[in-house]
C-alpha cells in the first residue's frame, strides 16, 4: 500500500511564553482522508499548539509545513492568522467565538472572504460580478449551513444560538474557507451525548464527502476512540504517545496521565 | 422619524413666530458674543454694557422715536457658530450689530454681515488685518488694534526701560501670538534690540519653568508676553519663584485684576499696555456704577468699550436719522460721540480715533498708568 | 417605605456632595463669601425624586433584559423600520422635506440645517470606523480638519475652486488616514482611542504653531464660497446652493456607506469588531480591514471639512478641538452604532436641539454630558440599533417549493 | 549644568502631579479596564473643594500651612465622594456592557461635571491664596528649586510610599490586586467586588484630589477646565508607564514630566504636546503593553 499523502507536516515544534514552555518539540502528522485526534490532560499544551499551527503565536522552535495535494510546501512558521487559513487550514476555537451580533448566515459568510475578492470600489458601484460574488457567498454558505443542520437559523442572531448549534455554526464557518485541514478545538465540549453522536456524525460526513482532513482536540474519549485515528496524546507540553485508538489504551503512560488526571478533579 | 422632524418643523415655527412677530417698529441692535463656555466672560460684560444702554436710551425715548430692541446671540467664539449667528441677526433684521468679541468669530462672521449690509462693531477684536486689510468697509472697533499694543510695548521697553535682549512669549492664541509677532517684527525694525527668544508656551500647562530657565539662559533682559492673564500669572509666579528678575512686558489681555490677584506680589512691578486711563472721563464713572447698581459686582473684561459701542452705533442712527447702512456708517466717521472711552469718532478703515493705549506698572496689587 | 426610605438617603448624600460647590460661592479674587442655602433645597427635592424616575427605570431596563433573553422582542419602530418597503418610503418622504425645507424657511434656518447636514456626514464617516469596524477614534476632527485647510490653502495660494478640491480634500484626508494608521492600528482598542486622541492634539498644536504654512491661530480668512458658473450670488443664494450641495452630499454619503456596509468589506468590518482573533483565523486580513475602515472614515470627513470651510469661509484651529470629535462620537453612539438612520438621527437631536434651545444654552452642554451617561446606561444601542439585513437565497425558495 | 538641573527638577515637579493623577487612572483601569475620562475633572473638583475652604478661611482671616492641610483634607473627602458617586451612577450599571458604552458615558460625566462646576461656581479663574511659607533653608538653591517645590515632592512621595504598602501589605490591597487579576475568581473566593472598585475609585480620587490641591496651590489659580488637559496628560503617563501598573504610573508620570520639560528647554516649548504625544505613540508601537507592564497573553 502507497504512503499516504501528507497534509500538515509538524516538526519539533516548541513554545516558550517567558519561562514557561507550554509545548515541548512536538512533531505530528496528518494525512489525507485522516480524522486525526490530540489529546491529553487539561493545559497539555494542546491548544497552544493549535495557535501555533494557525499562526495565532509565532513557535519558539521548529518547523510547521504544509503539503498541499498538487502545489508547493509552505513552511507556516510565522506567518500571520489569515494566511494560514488563506492556505486551506482552517480552525475553530474552543470557548465559541462567534460574531456574535451578526445572523448565523452572516457568520458563514464571513468564512467565505478570503476566497471571494470584490474590493471597496466595486462594492461601492456594485457591478454585476459583485452582486453575482454575493449571490454565490450566500448560496455556499446556505449550503454549508444545512449541512451543519442550521438551515433554519439562518437569520437568527448568532448569540441566540444554543450552545451545541453554535459549536455547528464555528464548524460550517470553518469550512466556508474551503480548507483541505480543519482544526477543531473541543467540538463536543458542553454538548449532550445525543448531541455529541450528531456532532460525530457530522465529522465523519465531512472527512468522507469533502474529503477534508480533520485534526481535533477533544476530552470526550467516546467521540475520539469512534472515529479518530491516529491519536497523539500530550502531556506537560511534551507528547508522550501517539497511535491507534487500540495502541493508545493500552499505552501505560497513557493511563496514567488520565488516572493522575481523575485524582486531580 | 417623520414625527420628529414634524415636531421639529412646529418648533421652528413657533420660535420663528415668536422672534419675528414684534418686528414692527423697533431698532434692532444685535448683541453677538461669547455667552457660554470657557470664554464668556469676555463677552457677557459686553452684552450687559448694551443691555444698561439700551435700557437708559429706551427710558428716555429711545432712538428717532423708536424703541431700541436688543437682539442677543450667543457664539461662543467658535467661527463656525459664529456664522450661524450672524445669519440669525440678518435675518431677524438687525439693524447694527456690537460684536462679536473674539477676533476669529468677528472674522467669520464679517462676511455675512458685509453682505447684508450691516454695520458692525466690536468692543474687543483686536486683530490688525480687520481693519487693515480693507475687506470689510462695515467693521468699526472701540478698541485699538494689536499692533499699537505691540508698538507701543517694544518702544516702552527699548526706549524707557533701555533693554537690549528681549525674550517674545505668546500663549499660542491668536490674539497672543499675534501680538508676539508684532512685538517682534518691531523689535527687529528698530535695530536697538534682538529677539533671543520666540516661543510659544502652552495653555493650561502644570508650570514654566523651563521656559523660564531659557530666558535666564539666554540673558534676556525684558520678557514680552503675548497672551491672556491666566498663564500670565503663571509666569510671573514661575519667574518670581526661580528668582529671576527681568521686566516683564504685556498686553491689554493680562491687564486685567485677575491678574493681580492670581500672581499676588509675583505681579509687582510687570508692565503691561491697555487703553488708557478713563476714570477721569465723567460717562465711565456713570457706567460703572450704573452697572455696579444694577449687578453688584463690578463690570468685567470691554464693559467700557461695549457700553461704547452701544452708545456709538445707537448715536449714529440718531445722527443718521435712519439706519440705512450707508448714512450710519457716514454718521460714525463723521460725528463725534462721548463714550466711557472718550470723545470718538472712526477713520475710514474702521478703528476708533481718539481710543489709544498707554502702559502701566503693577504697583501695591494696583494699575498705575505711566505717563 | 423602602423606596421612600433610599430616597431620603440619596436626597441627603447629594445635599453632602453637592454642599460646597452649590451652596458656597466664594470669589477669592474679591474676597466675597456667597451663601446659597436655597439651592440646597432644590438639590434635595429634585434628588428625591430623580432617585424614583432612576430606580424606575434601571428597573425597568432589567425587566427588559430578561424579556429579551426570553425571546427576541423588539420596538414596534424597530420592526417597522425591518420592514424595507416602509424604510424606502420613509427616506423618500424624508428626502422629499428636505428638498422644499429651504423653500419654507429662511436663511438662517438653512445654515442651522447645513450645520446639523455637516453633522450627520461626520457622523456617517466615523460610523464606519467606529460604529463598524469598532475601532474608536476620539481625533477623528483631524480628518474634518485636513479636509477644511486642504481647501482653504489650495485656494487662498491657487486659487482653486470648491468643486475641484472637494475630491481633492476627501483623498488627502484619506491619505492622512492610511499614514497614521499604518503605525497605531496595531493597537488594541483602548490605546488605539488614546492614541488617537493624541494625535488629534498634536494635529491642533501643529495647526497653531506652523504659522508659514497653515497662518497659525489667527486662521485663514476670506475663503471662497462654492462656485455655480461664476453667477454672483448673495447670502441667502449661496446659502441655498451650500444646503443643495450638503443634501446631495448626505444622500451620497448614505448610498455609499449603505452599500459598504452590506458588502463583503462592511461584513469584515463587523467581524472585526465582534472578535479579531475569530476574524484573522477566517481569513481576513485585519491590518488591511483596518486601515480601509480608518481611511475611508477620514474620506468623508475630509470632503465634508472642504465644505466647511467654503460654508464659514474662515477657518482656524479652534474649530478642531477634542471637544468636536466629543460630539461627533456622541452623535455616532447616541444615534446608534452602526445604524446609518439613528447617526442622521443623533446628528439631528444633538446639533439642532440646542440651537433651537438657546434660552437653556447655559444648560445645553450640561444636559449634553447627562445625555450620553444615561442613553449608555439605558438604551445602549441607540436611538435606532441597527438593522441587520436579511439575504435572500434561492435555496430556501427551492426547498420551500417542494414542501 | 544649572540649566539642565533646573529641567530636570522642574520636570520632576511636573511628573509628580502626572503620577498623582495618574494613579488613579491605573488603578481604575486595571480593575474594571475602563478609562476614567471624568478622573481628570475629579481632580479639578478637588481642586476647587479646597480653594471654597481655604478662600473661606483666608477671608475670615486664617493663613499658613495648617489652613493648606485643611482644604486638603476637605478636597480628598469630597474627590472620594464624588468619585464613589461617579462609579455608582455611570459605570455601574454599565458592568459587562461593551468597552464603548462604558467609554461614552466616562466622556459624557466628564463633560457633565465639568459645566456642572462652570454653572455651579464661576467660569472665571480665582486666585489660590498662597499658603506655603517661603522656607528660609530653601533660598540658596531657590533659584532651581523652590519651597512649593519641595512640598509637592514630599508630599507625593509619601503619597506613593502609602499607596504601595496599602496595596502590597493590607487584606484591602490583597482583595484590590486578586480582583484585579480575575474578578470573578475574587468573586467566588468571597471577595465583595462591588466594594473593592468602589474602594479603588475612592483611593484612585482621593489621589487625583491631592494632586489637585498641589496644583492650585503651586500656580495659585483655579477654574473649571483644568481638569482636561491635566486628565489628558495624565492618562498619557498612566499609559506610557504601563496601565495597571502602580510603579507604572510614577514612572510614567515622571517619563511625561522629563520629556515635556526637556524637549520645552532644550527644543522648543512650541511642540510640547506634540513631544508628549509623540513619546507615548512610540511607546506603544514599540511595547505596547508600556514601561513596566506587563503584556497579557491574549486568552483565545
Amino acid at each position: 500500500m502507497a504512503e499516504k499523502h501528507k497534509l500538515l507536516e509538524v516538526k519539533g515544534l516548541t513554545m516558550d511564553f517567558g519561562g514557561l514552555r507550554a509545548v515541548d518539540s512536538v512533531s505530528l502528522d496528518v494525512c489525507e482522508g485522516e480524522i486525526a485526534a490530540l489529546i491529553g490532560p487539561n493545559g497539555a499544551g494542546k491548544t497552544t499548539f493549535f495557535n501555533c499551527v494557525t499562526g495565532i503565536y509565532t513557535p519558539t522552535k521548529g518547523d510547521i509545513l504544509l503539503h498541499p495535494k498538487g502545489l508547493d510546501t509552505r513552511r507556516l512558521n510565522g506567518l500571520k492568522p489569515n494566511r494560514v487559513t488563506e492556505m486551506g487550514l482552517a480552525r475553530t476555537f474552543q470557548n465559541i467565538r462567534l460574531f456574535a451580533d451578526m445572523t448565523v448566515l452572516e457568520n458563514v459568510m464571513i468564512g467565505r472572504h478570503c476566497r471571494t475578492k470584490s474590493g471597496i470600489f466595486r462594492s461601492i458601484l456594485r457591478s454585476k460580478g459583485v452582486r453575482q460574488e454575493e449571490q454565490e457567498i450566500v448560496e455556499v454558505s446556505y449550503q454549508l449551513l444545512k449541512k451543519v443542520g442550521l438551515a433554519d437559523f439562518a437569520n437568527e442572531f448568532a448569540k441566540n444560538l444554543p450552545y451545541g448549534a453554535q459549536r455547528r455554526l464555528e464548524i460550517a464557518r470553518a469550512m466556508a474557507t474551503d480548507p483541505f485541514l480543519l482544526l477543531l478545538d473541543e467540538p463536543a465540549a458542553g454538548m449532550n451525548p445525543q448531541e455529541t453522536a450528531e456532532l460525530d456524525q457530522l465529522i465523519c460526513k465531512i472527512s468522507e464527502q469533502d474529503r477534508i482532513a480533520i485534526l481535533l482536540i477533544e476530552h470526550d474519549m467516546k467521540l475520539v476512540m469512534n472515529i479518530s485515528n491516529p491519536i497523539y496524546v500530550m502531556e506537560y507540553g511534551k507528547k508522550i504517545a501517539e497511535g491507534s485508538p487500540q495502541q493508545i489504551k493500552d499505552n501505560p503512560k497513557v493511563i496514567e496521565a488520565y488516572l493522575g488526571e481523575e485524582t486531580d478533579a | 422619524m417623520k414625527r420628529i422632524h414634524a415636531l421639529l418643523t412646529a418648533v421652528t415655527l413657533v420660535l420663528g413666530v415668536a422672534t419675528g412677530g414684534f418686528a414692527a417698529d423697533t431698532i434692532k441692535l444685535g448683541v453677538a458674543g461669547p455667552h457660554s463656555g470657557d470664554l464668556a466672560p469676555y463677552g457677557i460684560p459686553a452684552m450687559k454694557a448694551a443691555q444698561l444702554v439700551v435700557k437708559k436710551i429706551n427710558a428716555t425715548g429711545g432712538v428717532l422715536g423708536k424703541q431700541v430692541e436688543l437682539l442677543i446671540q450667543d457664539d461662543q467664539c467658535k467661527p463656525e457658530i459664529a456664522t450661524n449667528t450672524a445669519t440669525k441677526l440678518v435675518t431677524e433684521g438687525a439693524d447694527v450689530v456690537l460684536g462679536h468679541i473674539c477676533s476669529g468669530a468677528t472674522k467669520a462672521a464679517l462676511g455675512i454681515y458685509k453682505d447684508a449690509k450691516v454695520p458692525v462693531m466690536s468692543p474687543s477684536a483686536t486683530n490688525p488685518p480687520l481693519t487693515q486689510s480693507g475687506d470689510y468697509p462695515n467693521f468699526f472697533r472701540t478698541i485699538a488694534s494689536d499692533d499699537m499694543q505691540a508698538k507701543m510695548a517694544v518702544d516702552f521697553a527699548i526706549n524707557t526701560l533701555g533693554v537690549k535682549k528681549i525674550a517674545v512669549l505668546h500663549d499660542k492664541g491668536d490674539y497672543g501670538k499675534g501680538f508676539a509677532e508684532f512685538a517682534k517684527k518691531f523689535i527687529e525694525e528698530s535695530g536697538k534690540a534682538e529677539v533671543v527668544l520666540f516661543e510659544g508656551i502652552t495653555p493650561g500647562a502644570i508650570n514654566y519653568d523651563s521656559i523660564v530657565g531659557k530666558i535666564r539662559r539666554d540673558k534676556a533682559e525684558a520678557l514680552v508676553f503675548g497672551g491672556y492673564h491666566p498663564e500670565a500669572s503663571k509666569l510671573v509666579s514661575s519667574m518670581k519663584r526661580k528668582r529671576l528678575k527681568v521686566a516683564f512686558i504685556s498686553d491689554d489681555g493680562v491687564k486685567d485684576d485677575s491678574f493681580v490677584k492670581v500672581a499676588g506680589v509675583a505681579a509687582e512691578g510687570a508692565y503691561m499696555t491697555g487703553p488708557r486711563d478713563l476714570s477721569s472721563i465723567p460717562l465711565n464713572a456713570t457706567a460703572t456704577s450704573e452697572f455696579k447698581t444694577e449687578y453688584g459686582t463690578d463690570p468685567g473684561a470691554f464693559f467700557q468699550e461695549g457700553y461704547s459701542a452701544a452708545l456709538a452705533l445707537l448715536n449714529a442712527i440718531e445722527q443718521a436719522g435712519s439706519t440705512d447702512y450707508d448714512a450710519v456708517v457716514k454718521a460714525l466717521q463723521t460725528k463725534y460721540v462721548e463714550t466711557p472711552v472718550g470723545t470718538i469718532k472712526f477713520d475710514d478703515r474702521g478703528d476708533a480715533e481718539g481710543v489709544g493705549f498707554s502702559v502701566y506698572q503693577v504697583e501695591n496689587g494696583n494699575f498705575k498708568e505711566l505717563k | 417605605m423602602q423606596g421612600f426610605k433610599q430616597s431620603i438617603l440619596v436626597s441627603i448624600w447629594f445635599v453632602f456632595l453637592t454642599f460646597p460647590l452649590m451652596a458656597v460661592r466664594v470669589n477669592t479674587a474679591d474676597r466675597i463669601v456667597e451663601w446659597r442655602w436655597m439651592n440646597m433645597l432644590w438639590v434635595a427635592v429634585a434628588s428625591f425624586v430623580l432617585s424614583y424616575a432612576w430606580r424606575y427605570m434601571l428597573a425597568r431596563k432589567q425587566a427588559r433584559n430578561k424579556s429579551e433573553e426570553s425571546g427576541q422582542q423588539q420596538g414596534r419602530v424597530q420592526v417597522l423600520l425591518e420592514d424595507m418597503g416602509f424604510r424606502y418610503r420613509a427616506m423618500g418622504v424624508l428626502l422629499v422635506l428636505a428638498l422644499i425645507f429651504p423653500l419654507v424657511f429662511d436663511t438662517y434656518q438653512n445654515t442651522i440645517m447645513i450645520s446639523a447636514l455637516i453633522y450627520v456626514v461626520l457622523g456617517l464617516g466615523l460610523n464606519i470606523s467606529v460604529g463598524l469596524a469598532g475601532l474608536l477614534d476620539l481625533g477623528y476632527v483631524a480628518f474634518f480638519g485636513v479636509g477644511a485647510y486642504s481647501y482653504a490653502l489650495l485656494n487662498h495660494h491657487f486659487d482653486l475652486g470648491f468643486w475641484a478640491i472637494l475630491p481633492v480634500g476627501g483623498i488627502l484626508s484619506c491619505l492622512f488616514g492610511v499614514v497614521l494608521g499604518f503605525p497605531i492600528l496595531r493597537l488594541r482598542g483602548d490605546y488605539l482611542a488614546i492614541v488617537t486622541l493624541g494625535f488629534g492634539m498634536i494635529f491642533k498644536v501643529v495647526l497653531e504653531n506652523w504659522s508659514d504654512f497653515t497662518f497659525g491661530p489667527s486662521g485663514i480668512a476670506n475663503i471662497d464660497k462654492p462656485g455655480l458658473f461664476g453667477i454672483d450670488m448673495n447670502i441667502d443664494g449661496s446659502t441655498l446652493y451650500i444646503y443643495y450641495i450638503m443634501i446631495a452630499l448626505v444622500v451620497f454619503t448614505i448610498l455609499i456607506t449603505n452599500r459598504l456596509r452590506n458588502s463583503r468589506i462592511g461584513r469584515a468590518w463587523i467581524a472585526l469588531r465582534e472578535d479579531e482573533i475569530a476574524c484573522v483565523a477566517m481569513g481576513i486580513d485585519m491590518a488591511r480591514t483596518k486601515l480601509s475602515a480608518y481611511a475611508l472614515g477620514a474620506f468623508w470627513a475630509g470632503m465634508v471639512g472642504v465644505l466647511f470651510a467654503a460654508k464659514t469661509t474662515f477657518i482656524n484651529p479652534a474649530s478642531f478641538t477634542f471637544m468636536e470629535s466629543a460630539i461627533i462620537l456622541s452623535i455616532v453612539v447616541l444615534g446608534g452604532m452602526g445604524s446609518i438612520l439613528g447617526v442622521i438621527l443623533g446628528a439631528f437631536i444633538l446639533i439642532l436641539l440646542p440651537e433651537y434651545m438657546r434660552a437653556f444654552s447655559e444648560y445645553r452642554m450640561l444636559a449634553f454630558g447627562a445625555a450620553m451617561v444615561l442613553m449608555m446606561i439605558f438604551r445602549p444601542q441607540g436611538i435606532i440599533s441597527n438593522i441587520r439585513t436579511k439575504y435572500e437565497y434561492k435555496g430556501l425558495r427551492e426547498e420551500t417549493d417542494n414542501g | 549644568m544649572d540649566y539642565f538641573l533646573e529641567l530636570f527638577l522642574g520636570g520632576l515637579t511636573r511628573g509628580s502631579i502626572y503620577a498623582l493623577i495618574a494613579l488613579g487612572y491605573t488603578m481604575v483601569y486595571g480593575i474594571i479596564q475602563l478609562i476614567n475620562f471624568a478622573h481628570g475633572e475629579i481632580y479639578m473638583i478637588g481642586a476647587f473643594v479646597a480653594l471654597i475652604v481655604a478662600g473661606i478661611c483666608t477671608i475670615y482671616g486664617f493663613a499658613g500651612i495648617s489652613v493648606l492641610v485643611l482644604a486638603a483634607i476637605a478636597a480628598i473627602i469630597y474627590a472620594s465622594a464624588y468619585g464613589y458617586t461617579l462609579e455608582k451612577i455611570a459605570y455601574r450599571p454599565l458592568r459587562g456592557a461593551p468597552r464603548l458604552s462604558q467609554l461614552i458615558s466616562a466622556i459624557g460625566m466628564s463633560i457633565f461635571l465639568q459645566n456642572y462646576v462652570l454653572l455651579a461656581q464661576t467660569p472665571d479663574f480665582l486666585p489660590f491664596p498662597s499658603l506655603i511659607p517661603e522656607f528660609a533653608f530653601m533660598e540658596p538653591v531657590a533659584h532651581i528649586v523652590g519651597s512649593s517645590e519641595l512640598v509637592i515632592l514630599m508630599t507625593t512621595v509619601i503619597t506613593m510610599i502609602l499607596l504601595t504598602l496599602l496595596i502590597k501589605k493590607t487584606k484591602i490591597g490583597k482583595a484590590m490586586r486578586a480582583t484585579q487579576q480575575d474578578m470573578s475568581m475574587a468573586r467566588l473566593v468571597g471577595i465583595n467586588v462591588d466594594r473593592i472598585i468602589s474602594l479603588t475609585f475612592v483611593i484612585g480620587s482621593a489621589l487625583a484630589a491631592i494632586g489637585g490641591v498641589l496644583v492650585a496651590s503651586y500656580i495659585g489659580q483655579v477654574n473649571f477646565y483644568i481638569g482636561f488637559l491635566a486628565g489628558v496628560k495624565a492618562f498619557t503617563a498612566a499609559v506610557l508607564g504601563g496601565i495597571g501598573s502602580v510603579p507604572g504610573a510614577v514612572l510614567g508620570g515622571l517619563v511625561l514630566g522629563w520629556t515635556e520639560s526637556f524637549a520645552a528647554g532644550y527644543v522648543s516649548s512650541d511642540y510640547e504636546d506634540v513631544f508628549a504625544f509623540g513619546l507615548l505613540v512610540l511607546i506603544l508601537i514599540l511595547r505596547p503593553a508600556g514601561l513596566l507592564g506587563k503584556a497579557r497573553k491574549q486568552k483565545v
